[in-house]
């Protein structure tokens, strides 16, 4: 060993967001695709021949509200009006959801404003018996699936008619029925039981595929890497979804990325092949969802996706923006509004108008305020019908065992 | 035991096709332990297969095997390390029930070996069994000998929750009273040694008691139930020994009516001292006990160090240490 | 308390070059608690940066920079979230000083925020301590108040050895009594809220008792000193109030003298009941105060399920629980 | 969503390796890569444009025992003569203490036959200060910094020479001083802990660099990922190592690879260089680590490599590797053996020859003899002076707390 006191010294790189506070936001360098420019693969194409998928965004509708290239075409516009509904649905719940909590009806709220192209419209290709693994920023998967706003707004509530006892923080909502795993507050565990989910699905020669959620600031945790390693090695039939919302709490995205330019590019060191799309095009998600859920269920093993969108509100009711990044930037965010443009293509195709949408919204409203009445009507966190104390001791075992029972008689019930 | 645990499992797949088994080196090669031997030509490599080495790899992909409706019954290859696991243990496994009003459900078994005495020093010797004692939702068992171990191991597998099972690997093949210097004994020379090849369950939740006697109790379970037998025997004693089995649930009432009646409590485990289970069974013990207790209740424990290598014997709460012990209780 | 404790960073980084802040939001924001604010753009982002959203990643890379001769100080956003790292303070942190016997060392001090009370539910509320008091080569710390949280932090980074701080965010915006549906009451309305600008250390390893008295001893941490001392004022009964500050090393010789002179004996932590530190705390003063005790030691604590979202209150261990408690405890 | 019971059911994908026991070993298809076929890229190279150095093995000495190719040239005769001493150092230690062990004079041992080119050339790449995270496979880091002999025994033996005072399982070597960091018995922790060592030297603007080292049965661990996550966010002076073996165990590499072709091209997920050199040529293992070191030294960041090298003996003495693999299959390993090779090698450029080998052969034995006479004169593991029991309760803290000081008298000391 030599001595090399001739080096000049090192520094540490901590990459730093373009803008902070008092910045101009300014997107000009981030390099966007074309709509209809990137290419559609074989269901079966080998994952080393399509590289480039990591790295590029994946666009149907364009500017003008066209849909356009390879990815286009896969959904009617009866299907189209439905997804529009959905997002709109999402977007007026989560508004009244807000303000429910700042009116301190519940104790903690999380929107998905900006982002929910990417779970109404991923839901859409999954069948009866599949399960999504989420993050507590998928609700439109619920709303997709059908799942009634009034069980949603009782879980939000902790009331007396959520399904899951008040256990749970809001949000945390749990569906078997409509292929919902129940959400856990440690990010990324649920990312390597999808794995698992779809793992015994091939061990039972069953047809279900598994829907695995997570956000870019969470792809750092360790599950996310043992989700790849399994899923690589068993040719699990799962779809690894990666919502890179550029925000992690104040955290921007390259903290977690790092040196690679994608979230996409980590299924690239196991071999998985990984598409990367505009997750504020509601055609472009459903179109590169279902290619990777047919890979699953053509038993060709999991696909990683990364949908590129903008978390445009706060982070949760307990985070002010402001604080770390521009206003102005979420308006400056060149994907645009995934409603407008979904809208957009609609109208341009014959198949909606400004009417329909004012009338649409309207009656949205009115499900999402009636549906409110209701939920309400049972209680909320403060007041109405609460969970029982006692159910405080139940489900921690499928059996009460005896130092519970004691317990629960001491506190009286 | 190593052949009651290869059983249990086989019983358990044979008898059920949602039974599957996974960890590392467990399917062609059977388990540096040998535990799973024989399993992956029986029953295919898609119910008895290697794992990656990744321990939260393990139990994530269980857990969601285990929502599935499976019942995967996965090995670590040593307790040491079940750490890179324990998220998804304490956060996932244990909480999906509750969490989920039992929409979800975790019928999930982790084995793994635990406990000193092979010179494995401290990342293949300890006994962490207090870090799931602590944790509501899971349940915890130690066997220890054979007959126990497939009973509750079968038990186990059929509880719709997750079990923790603790193998002693010092009790592997043999039985050890602690004397490391002797000659080791085969199960086949012991009573417990005997398993019956039917499919039997041992239930979770129930002690046993190994020796009775009105001098005092001794509460203990794996390894060091035979070294507190051996510790008995030596002194001629009239202990009664009492081995936990399952730690949680805790089998109170047979704790706590043979501490009335002798009067005297040794806790005797393996584990460091602070914070051990021990500390647990002396609160409780204290609790219901207090006014037949004639002594003060003392824990006799691994030492609050890491478990080292030369020193193993040093380290391991052998006869001699548990002996004395015996006498403080009896003469405060 | 949040200002004490980033007071205490912003002297320590001052004092010491070798001081370095990693946590997740720590950076730029200053964390979502705000106890690192500022701390970047005084000491620049090499030496108070965000760390991916990785616990492992975090306390890994930080022993390694302990090794290295630095002297990090990094935040786990809940200690719900410390499990993931968990097999790097156990297998490694802890362990580091003797596997090699001194020949490397970790300097390390690990924040986070702990308790509920907050509608947090259960992964914003956890109480983990018994699972550091249980690993030998960890110390464990938890403070009441600002004045303490400022000293213990100070003292925690200058130790040689990885420290665990625990911060009951439950007191971050004030003393909490347990009754949540009172006004809350600020920092600097509470005569423990003044903290000095100076740099000062509070010694690990030292309790304090918060009131003397001679009918009962409540040993106590963290939020419950402060819900303790309101249900003794509430039942005025003449009780001593010990605040642990320090759970390993423990101030045993305080908590002796104190339950030898009353007799009795009350635990109160709001972590779950089995297996809790609170168990050891019973195991200790049994065996070393037995012949003083003339009633059993209770322990309230919290009850042995996740923490509900709804059923906050319900599952905080209030002062009626331990008036209740104090009440069994004075008439047994 | 819609029913899909016309699906065909799924089936579990298992990896196996190509052979077991009663198998006639093949490596045919193992595609090796001619010495000095792959190219040799600037030290600054883009990540990007260097991908396929993950897919192939540099290789530098070719079959008939020339250097060729832009790898070579990298060390001088001289230096290679000390590389060829260490490297038959390390295994006539490693055989040595494997009948010490047999013996019974300690409880376990770990060889390195096969394997020993990878850290005997690699120590030589980096400078004093700088500190390698070593796995239990490592020691020839130890023997090549000139680590004594008699201390690597004392450590094996437990003995009352052993630095860490007989603490760890023998192999778990310690040495600051040697640039080599505590070993320990959980798998992967170190890889991460490299990388925050790094960071620290560049935080405090230093020159130092680290090295991580893993098995690639361990890169599926967490610390795998974090490692490479924090190492490409921060551009942390390290090179990331992973000794390919094949074998993890009883289990062979694939099960932890998964779908990708290497484990190299786990760095590109991240966007960090990856090289993939043949672990049993010393030139080349030299000539990737210097490039990687020199890497790290200009601030470039991490790179990862992987050495390409087979566990010609059992996994340790617990092991018994007839039970799952051919017992052939050593010998039909395309890579032969690292020592024959740099014989054969300095034999053919005149710097070596048979009667050299033959007497630096009986020096060496001699060497080792002379070392473990002198380790076992202070003791075994069953007998001679031992650490004494009291001093298990030091080094817990830097100071004994009151409850170790009354445990130490309780143990009577
Ligand atoms: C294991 C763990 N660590 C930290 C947290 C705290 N936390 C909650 S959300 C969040 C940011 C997640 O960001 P990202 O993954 O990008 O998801 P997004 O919120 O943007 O959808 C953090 C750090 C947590 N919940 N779990
Ligand atoms: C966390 C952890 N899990 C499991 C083990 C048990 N174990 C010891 S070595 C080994 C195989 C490692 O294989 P590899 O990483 O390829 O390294 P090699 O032995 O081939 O050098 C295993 C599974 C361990 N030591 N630590
Ligand atoms: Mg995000
Ligand atoms: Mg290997």
């Amino acid at each position: 060993m030599t001595e090399a006191n001739d080096r000049l010294p090192l520094s540490l790189t901590v990459p730093e967001p373009d803008v902070r506070p008092g910045g101009q936001p300014d997107f000009s360098h981030v390099r966007i695709p074309q709509a209809g420019e990137i290419r559609r693969p074989a269901i079966d194409e080998d994952p080393e021949n399509m590289r480039d998928l990591a790295f590029g965004i994946i666009r149907v509708l364009d500017r003008d509200g066209n849909a356009v290239g390879p990815w286009a075409g896969s959904l009617s516009p009866e299907e189209l009006r439905d997804g529009l509904r959905h997002m709109m649905t999402l977007r007026a719940y989560d508004a009244r959801m807000l303000v429910a909590q700042r009116q301190g009806k519940t104790s903690f709220y999380m929107q998905h404003l900006g982002e929910e192209a990417v779970s109404c419209a991923f839901q859409r290709v999954l069948n009866k018996g599949d399960m999504n693994f989420p993050t507590y920023r998928q609700a439109g998967l619920l709303v997709a699936a059908g799942y009634p706003l009034v069980k949603m707004m009782c879980q939000v509530y902790s009331n007396d008619g959520d399904s899951a006892r008040g256990r749970q923080l809001p949000v945390f909502y749990s569906s078997k029925e409509n292929g919902f795993f129940s959400i856990s507050g440690n990010l990324a565990t649920q990312y390597v039981q999808a794995v698992g989910w779809a793992m015994a699905s091939a061990i039972m020669r069953d047809t279900k595929i598994a829907a695995a959620w997570i956000g870019d600031g969470s792809t750092a945790e360790s599950d996310f890497h043992a989700a790849l390693v399994f899923a690589s090695t068993y040719k699990a039939p799962v779809v690894l979804n990666i919502v890179n919302n550029q925000w992690a709490i104040s955290t921007f995205q390259g903290i977690a990325r790092g040196g690679s330019g994608t979230f996409a590019a980590r299924g690239h060191g196991f071999g998985i092949p990984a598409l990367r799309v505009d997750g504020n095009d509601y055609l472009a998600v459903h179109a590169a969802g279902a290619w990777a859920a047919e890979r699953a269920r053509r038993n060709l093993g999991p696909t990683v996706v990364e949908y590129v969108t903008y978390r445009a509100a706060g982070h949760s009711t307990s985070d002010d923006p402001s604080g770390y990044r521009p206003k102005q930037e979420s308006e400056a965010w060149p994907l645009g509004d995934p409603i407008l443009r979904l809208k957009g293509y609609l109208i341009a195709i014959g198949e909606w108008s400004e009417e329909r949408h004012v009338q649409a919204e309207a009656e949205i409203a009115d499900t999402v305020v009636r549906a409110q009445k209701e939920a309400e009507a049972i209680g909320t966190l403060q007041s109405g019908r609460r969970p029982s104390p006692k159910d405080m001791f139940e489900d921690v075992y499928a059996e009460m065992p005896p130092h519970l029972v004691e317990q629960r008689q001491q506190a009286g019930y | 035991m190593i052949e009651a645990i290869q059983n249990a499992h086989d019983l358990a797949m044979g008898a059920d096709e949602r039974v599957v088994v996974m960890g590392q080196d467990v399917g062609y090669f059977g388990g540096v332990f040998r535990c799973t031997a024989g399993l992956q030509k029986k029953y295919g490599k898609t119910r008895c297969f290697d794992a990656p080495i990744s321990e939260l790899g393990i139990v994530g992909t269980a857990i969601g095997m285990a929502a599935y409706g499976l019942r995967p019954c996965v090995e670590i290859q040593f307790a040491d390390y079940m750490y890179p696991g324990y998220d998804q243990i304490v956060s996932e496994a244990a909480r999906l029930r509750y969490r989920s009003a039992g929409e979800f459900t975790c019928p999930l078994v982790i084995r793994m070996p635990t406990g000193g005495g092979i010179y494995g020093a401290q990342t293949h010797s300890q006994s962490p069994e207090a870090l799931f004692t602590h944790v509501a939702g899971l349940k915890t068992v130690i066997p220890s000998n054979p007959a126990d171990a497939k009973g509750l191991l079968l038990a186990a597998i059929e509880d719709p929750d997750p079990v923790i099972f603790l193998e002693p690997k010092r009790l592997y093949n043999g039985p050890f009273d602690g004397h490391h210097d002797r000659p080791v004994v085969p199960w086949k020379k012991h009573e417990a040694g005997e398993v019956s090849p039917d499919y039997y369950t041992v239930p979770l939740g129930k002690a046993a008691t190994r020796r009775e006697g009105s001098d005092l109790t001794i509460l203990s379970y794996g390894t060091m139930v035979h070294v507190a037998l051996a510790a008995v025997e030596e002194l001629g004693v009239d202990a009664e020994v009492i081995d936990l089995r399952t730690l949680i649930p805790l089998d109170k009432p047979a704790i706590v009516e043979s501490v009335r009646k002798t009067g005297r409590c040794l806790i005797v485990h393996e584990a460091t001292l602070t914070s051990g289970y021990g500390a647990e069974l002396a609160a409780v013990v204290q609790r219901e006990c207090f006014y037949h207790l004639e002594a003060p209740i003392e824990r006799v424990a691994g030492w609050d160090t890491p478990y080292p290598h030369a020193g193993e014997w040093d380290y391991f709460p052998g006869p001699n240490r548990v002996a004395a012990a015996i006498k403080a209780v009896m003469e405060a």
